[in-house]
């Protein structure tokens, strides 16, 4: 695929559309978790109130280079795996700068944000951001296993690393969704998705009673505005890989939100029901009951 | 019993007693006594193999003519033998029994056994 | 032409003489003493010259008859070159016992004339009886030299030979009257050609005559009278004992086995793999010196015999293989004991004081490489010959037995030669004589003429007269010269091989050449940063390079192994000079070496005989055999990789080391083993065993190590130590890649090879120059250096980032090649392994970089400075390298790429101009480069634009629970970094490898401790012992 | 003065030594800075709307009053539909709601977690206590009146103010923050002397910088 430069404004077009859908649907899925504690939760543009707020701080402190670079790179990676995904299946405009690279690109670049980031909170010298970061990155080895045994059987499925590809082939009907082709490699995906969107069982990164937030502890005003952002922009670029590998892709703006928006339920509606886990105990189970189905995914594939 | 076998028979007894008498005993002296006994068998052995019966001494005088020789002598060459097993035993048990004299010098000791400092 | 007699009769006559001068004239005796014994020396050496030269060995008649009316005696090749060992070492020992000859006086010269010609007489002698008479005249004069000794308990030792020399001589004396009674003659060729084995009485009687003089070669374990002499005795005694007995006891049993025939070959080959594998191993529990060297004078003779033993295989070549065997030994070994005169103390750890003399610490060097047979010297070529005939026959026991004997003795010399430059420095000087000294650098020059010689004659290319090595070499005559100077010339060395050799590179070699040359190039840079002369650096680490580079250029397998034997002794000395490094660098040569016996062993039996054999003919090897050689290479070469099982010497050898040394070991010698494999592999292409792949084991333990590797590294306190276990686990990567088998797995194999120079000559560096700067390498300790380091922090930074695989750096591209290889292996289970490694070394990079740079600066590093510049330089080389070859990968990989389609046509790369497009997908790397640089920039502006009056502030400022931190050593979170992880996965970090070659080691040595026990000291005992081993040897006889 | 807190002298990896005063090494110690209002006035009260409809409570019970903020966070109150949360670092909070009674010695811990926060931030103080000392009007170890300590914005007076009684205070001071009079930092800043000279006046072991970043 040659680049034009017309693909910029489309790719910041979509990136425009998926803050906002972002901000939209992050403040939906915590005013669904209210009520499941019969609450009302925060008003739906409470996201865009507090980013603003955060914008507007006037004191700022840094604790040096990386520190302030962290968020730099904790955006970037996010609008960057953003980018390198075609969001919508047969649309040239939405097809964003996946030129660049196939899936690999994709699964990898997952990981810039996130070292960028522990690097900015490593320089806060803040013990508590290292320990987040530790415990991050532990369960992150054994969370992400999974799908990569996953995406390993459905690229040995459709023979290509390309998304578009991978997408083409599940074109058709619901049927032909990776969903129903490869239900082994869907349900590992889906078991390391859940590790991997900083919900219950799987967030004791964050836990606040013993390091309050993890990495983030040092950071505020626009910093904290930029990691807002991503985590805004980050778990939909995460869901539409899924989407794109497993559930069909979309075809539209339309199928797109609804999609995401299902997908990403999946671990709202598992975080509200469990209790959160030790990392230990979290690797410890991805190992047990994620890694088998992975493993049995690319044996059968 | 020939001679012969008898010889032989007996060196290899003063042989086997020498050298039991050269293991069992701890007094370096009696150790070297024994190794002797030992030479004596061995070179009884010699001079029984080379036996041969109702011959003569290996030794051209008026006796044995050059001419009757080949049929009159035993075999000389294991007496040539003997002759310097003998002298080469001497001399080995001189040199066993000054060392045996330097160790009971410097240890006041003839027992085997003390001298294991060396050892592993 | 003087002829071989007077040898005899000079020694003799002046022997005689030296009675009838005055007690008084000492200085006379003395000098008739060195007259008689040069004298002796020049008659042996010019019939060596002569015979060399074409003539035929010589037949003397003594008293003018044939025999069996007469002695007769022989000068051939081997006894002219015996002769001349023997009287050389008795001149030479003579010399270095001046002090003492002249105290004692006539006497004493003249007994050691007799034990020369004495010696002599029994290499000469045709006679059975005759060789009686002479080793009788060597025990008496044995029994006189010994109290030379200054050592009192000398005396003890001399009666306990005497004790045993007479049983033997029993044994021999009846013998030989028996076989003469059985044929009629004293004359050896005579019973030969009597067949006297097979007459009757005649295979008792020959039994006893080669029991007893086998017994005079001290077989293990009817050798503890022998083992109280060497320890007692002067040493210049010890060293005639130990190298002219030694050789004429075994040419005695070479015409004992001339009579015997066939038959009696595997006894004496059972008798030596016994001796050779039974001292060796007693060795290792020894700490007197002398002693020691005793116990592998004994072993060392063993293997001759086996050599003598298998002379049915060996054929025309055993004097070439025995001789090299012989005369290595004993030349090494009197040296070994001349230099122990010089040393005052008597236990190992004495020998520390060789330290800080260069010219006695070469000497020592040389000794044990001509002891363990390495090249140049003889006993190289001689082993090289002894596997390949034992391999070509199928004799594989034997081979074995052999070498691990081999690495048990390499196991003792090189842990004493450890100790010897580590352990603490005795106060005890080396005495100063300079005769003494003389006499230690003649043997010297000696073993360096034999290894020119055996080179001359071993129908190879001389391996002393290769280029590269001269070079390496030729740093021992510039040693005096400051670093830098040396560092210039090494730098112009490499730069000017390189360019000599570039145009005879395929692209694969090409890689490997880059980064051996041109890489260790950069990585001297850093070198420059040593200050003063830095003695024994140079030497070994150019004899690396030389390894190295003659490793890449070899063509047949003789070139192949001796590059390897090279780099292997050269990184050793080089590892060994890095502060704690002696256990590390002990066991990295022990295992190199097993892995180079795995490999010598593979490539003998590939050769089936045929020499010179071009290492590309493995491919034809018989199918039978062809797994069994894939095996051993591999596992050769897994060695130098540091495969899982294989890998625990790396950690310590690569930590320990100097800064400037781990990214040499690192970076550039571990490729030395991907080279093998990559050579493996493209010539044997996949091989079963039992119906199990190779290459599918190969994937495995590609895996396990990547897996193991990184996941220990995550565990490490130790930040050298962190990167050396990250070696294994990028070793285990290219491992995988190599093993798949297919034309991407090769690709990213190589991408490794590049990337993993880079980084990790990279970090070594960085992290080598903050361990300098802190003085310590303990991560927790560190902390917070960012701003005090920057330019570190920045390499630091782009060499995790690379590591990791993250885009946009170039690891991101292995990654990549990675994935579209698996999509093509049949193979996938093992990439569960690679998977579940991949992130984990998220954990080890990310604490490698925040313990160090993030993080709380402590108190006493507030004022450090950024590292040296030298060591910044080359790291600063690296990060535009990286940057480089992330845009460009193309630059060196299409090359690769075209030359792997070679060998595996399918799914080759496509190299568009931006864009590389795979079967399965594509990547751009420099629009991967432009987007996240572009979106990157744009961000960083907009958090400028609002926060560029951000307040600075210092590390306490955090919040800390509405208190504050007291001491940053409190609040620096490093220690024990990844705990929840230990509490989960620690199981298999479980230090199983370890253990389990501990346990070896242990058995081996409690083995020894246990055995040793057998000589009690006790000079019946040691009797009763040759009893029970003429009896033993009886027995196997009688079984075989 | 603390051990730790005092000068110290050690010993360079290079051999050197040196002193090290961790007061001046260890802690910033710029002063704080008034920063007033910046952009076009339509701008700031878009922000100034922003600022009061995310008000983040820093999660740190002062006194006994903190039991009331819980009730606020449970379906009964549930005052994140105010756009109210809690955030448990200072970093990322606005809001300083000083609960009930306050100890000298905790009032040394808040000081340190005021001065923590970015500004803009909020100040409330909740219950009889910090407006008079309440009961501890005569205790030996209890502030009397918050604001001398700490720019108020706002009091909620009761003993105990019940979580209606909060919510309502917060409203109030939304409202205060609307009008751009939410300028507790700047006032901070500005007496900074005053402030301080309070501060010390109760706090006998006074071991820290002036100004806590």
């Amino acid at each position: 695929m040659p680049f034009e430069w017309v693909q910029i404004p489309y790719a910041l077009l979509t990136l425009f559309i998926v803050v906002n859908y972002g901000l939209v649907l992050t403040a939906l899925i915590q005013k669904i978790g209210a009520r499941v504690g019969r609450r009302h939760g925060i008003r739906i543009y409470q996201n865009y109130v507090d980013l603003l707020k955060n914008y507007a701080l006037r004191t700022h402190i840094t604790h040096g280079v990386m520190f302030y670079l962290g968020p730099v790179f904790r955006l970037t990676g996010g609008v960057g795996l953003l980018l390198f995904v075609p969001t919508i299946f047969g649309s040239e405009m939405f097809s964003n700068l996946s030129f660049a690279g196939d899936l690999i690109l994709a699964l990898y670049f997952v990981f810039f944000g996130s070292l960028g980031m522990a690097l900015g909170a490593g320089e806060s010298g803040h013990p508590y951001s290292a320990i987040g970061v530790t415990r991050g990155l532990s369960q992150v080895t054994a969370a992400e296993l999974p799908l990569a045994l996953a995406v390993f059987a459905v690229s040995l499925q459709y023979e290509t690393l390309s998304i578009t590809e991978i997408v083409a082939a599940q074109q058709g009907g619901v049927t032909n969704w990776t969903l129903f082709t490869n239900p082994l490699a869907v349900a590992a995906a889906m078991l390391s998705f859940l590790g991997s969107m900083m919900r219950p069982p799987f967030d004791v990164v964050l836990a606040p009673q013993e390091i309050p937030i993890g990495p983030p502890t040092e950071y505020h005003s626009a910093y904290l505005a930029l990691m807002q952002t991503n985590r805004v922009i980050f778990p939909v670029a995460k869901v539409v890989i899924y989407m794109n590998l497993f559930f069909g892709g979309a075809t539209g703006w339309g199928e797109f939100a609804v999609k995401v928006f299902c997908i990403y339920m999946v671990s709202v509606l598992v975080g509200v029901v469990f209790p959160r886990f030790r990392v230990e105990q979290s690797i410890r189970w991805f190992l047990v009951w994620a890694v088998p189905i992975g493993v049995l995914s690319i044996v059968i594939a | 019993m020939t001679l012969v076998t008898l010889a032989i028979a007996t060196g290899f007894a003063l042989v086997l007693i020498g050298l039991l008498g050269a293991l069992t005993d701890r007094n370096i002296l009696r150790m070297i006594v024994a190794f002797t006994i030992a030479n004596t068998g061995v070179n009884l052995v010699l001079i029984g193999v080379g036996m041969l019966p109702g011959r003569t001494a290996p030794i051209l005088d008026e006796a044995v003519s050059v001419a009757q020789a080949a049929a009159r002598i035993v075999d000389p060459v294991p007496q040539a033998l003997v002759l310097t097993a003998i002298v080469i035993g001497l001399g080995v048990t001189a040199l066993m029994l000054a060392y045996a004299l330097r160790l009971h010098q410097t240890r006041h000791s003839l027992d085997i056994r003390t001298f294991t400092e060396l050892k592993w | 032409m003087v002829s071989a007699i007077f040898i005899l009769a000079i020694g003799l006559g002046a022997a005689f003489l030296l009675g009838l001068l005055r007690d008084t004239w000492r200085g006379l005796a003395y000098a008739l003493t060195l007259a008689a014994l040069a004298a002796m020396s020049w008659i042996a050496g010019s019939w060596l010259v002569a015979l060399a030269g074409g003539l035929g060995p010589v037949e003397i008649r003594t008293a003018g008859f044939a025999p069996p009316f007469a002695i007769a005696l022989r000068m051939g090749l081997p006894e002219a070159a015996l002769s001349l060992l023997i009287s050389l070492t008795g001149l030479l020992s003579a010399v270095y016992m001046r002090g003492t000859l002249m105290r004692l006086g006539r006497r004493a010269m003249a007994v050691l004339l007799i034990a020369v010609m004495a010696l002599v007489g029994i290499v000469l002698t045709r006679d059975a009886f005759n060789l009686f008479v002479f080793l009788e005249l060597t025990v008496i004069a044995t029994g006189g030299l010994v109290l030379l000794s200054a050592d009192p308990r000398a005396l003890g030792a001399g009666f306990k030979y005497l004790v045993v020399a007479q049983v033997i001589s029993i044994l021999l004396l009846v013998g030989v009257i028996f076989a003469y009674h059985a044929t009629g003659s004293l004359n050896i060729d005579d019973m030969a050609a009597a067949n006297l084995v097979t007459l009757k009485g005649g295979a008792i009687a020959f039994f006893l005559m080669f029991v007893a003089v086998v017994a005079e070669l001290k077989p293990f374990p009817a050798n503890g009278w022998a083992l109280d002499i060497y320890e007692s005795a002067h040493p210049a005694f010890s060293a005639i004992l130990s190298a002219a007995l030694s050789a004429a006891a075994l040419i005695a049993a070479d015409k004992m086995l001339s009579i015997g025939g066939p038959e009696w070959l595997p006894v004496a080959s059972s008798l030596g793999l016994v001796s050779f594998l039974g001292a060796n191993i007693l060795a290792l529990a020894q700490d007197n010196d002398r002693r020691l060297l005793g116990y592998s004078s004994i072993g060392q003779v063993g293997l001759v015999l086996v050599v003598l033993g298998q002379r049915d295989i060996l054929g025309a070549s055993t004097p070439f293989i025995a001789g090299g065997l012989l005369l290595a030994h004993a030349v090494a070994k009197a040296g070994f004991y001349w230099l122990s005169g010089l040393v005052q103390g008597r236990s190992l750890m004495d020998w520390t004081a060789l330290r800080g003399h260069p010219v006695l610490i070469f000497a020592f060097v040389t000794f044990v490489a001509l002891l363990l047979g390495l090249p140049p010297f003889p006993g190289f070529y001689a082993k090289w010959g002894l596997v390949h005939a034992l391999a070509a026959d199928g004799r594989y026991l034997v081979l074995g037995l052999i070498l691990l004997g081999s690495l048990i003795e390499s196991g003792y010399l090189m842990r004493w030669f450890g100790y010897i430059i580590k352990r603490p420095q005795v106060d005890l000087p080396p005495l100063p004589s300079l005769s003494k000294r003389a006499v230690v650098l003649t043997a010297v020059a000696a073993g360096w003429a034999l290894g020119w010689i055996w080179g001359e004659i071993s129908g190879y290319p001389n391996l002393l007269l290769s280029i590269p090595l001269l070079f390496a070499l030729g740093f021992l005559f510039i040693e005096w010269l400051p670093a830098w100077v040396k560092n210039l010339v090494a730098i112009a060395g490499l730069g000017a091989w390189f360019w000599y050799t570039f145009p005879g590179y395929d692209p694969l070699h090409l890689i490997y050449a880059a980064i051996i040359l041109v890489g260790g190039a950069v990585i001297l840079v850093a070198s420059f940063d040593a200050k003063g002369r830095r003695v024994g650096f140079y030497p070994p680490a150019m004899l690396m390079y030389a390894g190295l580079s003659m490793l890449i250029l070899a063509q047949d397998s003789f070139a192949f192994f001796a590059a390897w034997e090279y780099l292997t002794i050269g990184s050793y000395f080089l590892i060994l000079r890095g502060k704690k490094s002696e256990p590390h660098a002990l066991s990295y040569i022990l295992f190199s070496l097993g892995g180079a016996f795995a490999i010598l062993a593979g490539l003998a039996l590939g050769a089936q005989g045929v020499l010179p054999f071009d290492v590309a003919d493995l491919a034809k090897a018989p199918a039978r055999l062809a797994p069994w050689i894939f095996a051993l290479l591999a596992i050769g070469f897994m060695t130098k990789t540091a495969a899982i099982g294989l890998h625990i010497w790396l950690p310590g050898a690569h930590a320990e080391a100097e800064t400037d040394v781990s990214p040499m070991v690192s970076g550039i010698l571990l490729k030395a083993g991907l080279f093998g494999l990559t050579l493996l592999l493209m010539i044997m292409g996949k091989q079963s065993l039992y119906g199990i792949e190779l290459t599918y084991v190969m994937l495995w333990i590609g895996a396990l190590s990547a897996l193991v590797g990184n996941l220990l590294a995550a565990f490490q306190e130790d930040a050298k130590r962190l990167l050396a276990y990250s070696s294994i686990g990028q070793m285990g990567y290219a491992l995988f890649g190599l093993a798949m088998m297919n034309h991407l797995g090769w690709l990213m194999a190589l991408m490794f090879v590049i990337n993993h120079y880079i980084y990790k000559s990279m970090l070594f560096l960085s992290v080598g120059g903050v361990a300098k700067r802190t003085g310590t390498r303990d991560m927790y300790r560190m902390g917070g250096l960012i701003t005090l380091m920057p330019l570190s922090f920045i390499a630091v930074l782009i060499g995790i980032i690379a590591v990791s695989g993250v885009p946009p750096l170039s690891g991101f591209g292995g990654r990549w090649i990675f994935y579209n290889a698996i999509m093509s292996s049949e193979y996938r289970l093992p990439m569960v392994l690679i998977f579940l490694s991949g992130p984990i070394a998220f954990l080890y990079l990310f604490r490698l970089i925040h313990t160090i740079f993030l993080g709380q600066l402590k108190d006493e590093h507030r004022k450090l400075k950024e590292a040296p510049l030298w060591l910044i330089l080359p790291q600063m080389l690296y990060v535009a390298f990286l940057l480089g070859f992330a845009v460009v990968p193309g630059l060196a990989l299409r090359h690769v790429d075209a030359y792997i389609s070679e060998f595996f046509p399918a799914h080759a790369l496509i190299w568009d101009d931006i864009t590389i497009t795979s079967t399965f997908g594509y990547w751009s790397p420099i629009s991967i480069m432009v987007v996240v640089g572009c979106i990157f920039a744009v961000l960083f502006l907009w958090l400028l634009v609002l926060n560029h009056r951000a307040q600075k502030v210092k590390q306490f400022n955090i919040v800390y629970s509405a208190e504050r931190p007291f001491r940053p050593e409190t609040t620096h979170f490093a220690w024990n970094f990844f705990a929840p992880y230990r509490k989960a996965l620690g199981f298999m970090t479980l230090p199983l490898v370890t253990r389990f070659w501990q346990a070896q080691t242990d058995l081996l040595h409690s083995t020894a401790q246990v055995s040793r026990r057998f000589y009690t000291g006790n000079g019946q005992t040691y009797a009763v012992h040759m009893l029970a081993f003429a009896v033993a040897v009886y027995l196997i006889w009688m079984g075989s | 003065m603390r051990e730790e807190l005092r000068k110290r002298t050690v010993t360079a990896p290079d051999g050197q030594t040196f002193e090290i005063e961790p007061l001046k090494d260890y802690f910033c110690e710029a002063q704080p800075q008034v920063q007033r209002p910046a952009y076009a006035k339509i701008v700031e009260d878009l922000f100034n709307w922003a600022r009061s409809e995310s008000l983040w409570i820093l999660g740190f019970g002062t006194g006994c009053g903190a039991i009331e903020m819980r009730p606020l966070m449970t379906p009964r109150y549930d005052a994140y539909r105010f756009g109210i949360q809690w955030r448990p670092t200072p970093r990322q909070s606005n809001l300083f709601v000083i609960s009930g009674y306050l100890s000298v010695k905790t009032l040394k811990r808040v000081i340190r977690s005021y001065e923590q926060m970015q500004g803009p931030k909020y100040v409330v103080g909740l219950g009889s206590c910090t407006i008079n000392g309440g009961m501890y009007w005569d205790s030996y170890n209890t502030i009397k009146q918050l604001a001398d300590y700490l720019p108020v914005d706002v009091y909620i007076a009761g003993c105990m103010p019940r979580p209606e009684a909060l919510l309502a205070g917060f409203e109030e001071l939304k409202r205060i923050i609307r009008a751009g009079k939410g300028e507790g930092a700047n006032r901070y800043a500005e007496n900074f002397e005053w402030y301080k000279a309070n501060q010390k006046r109760v706090i006998q072991d006074w071991d820290m910088p002036d100004y806590n970043w």
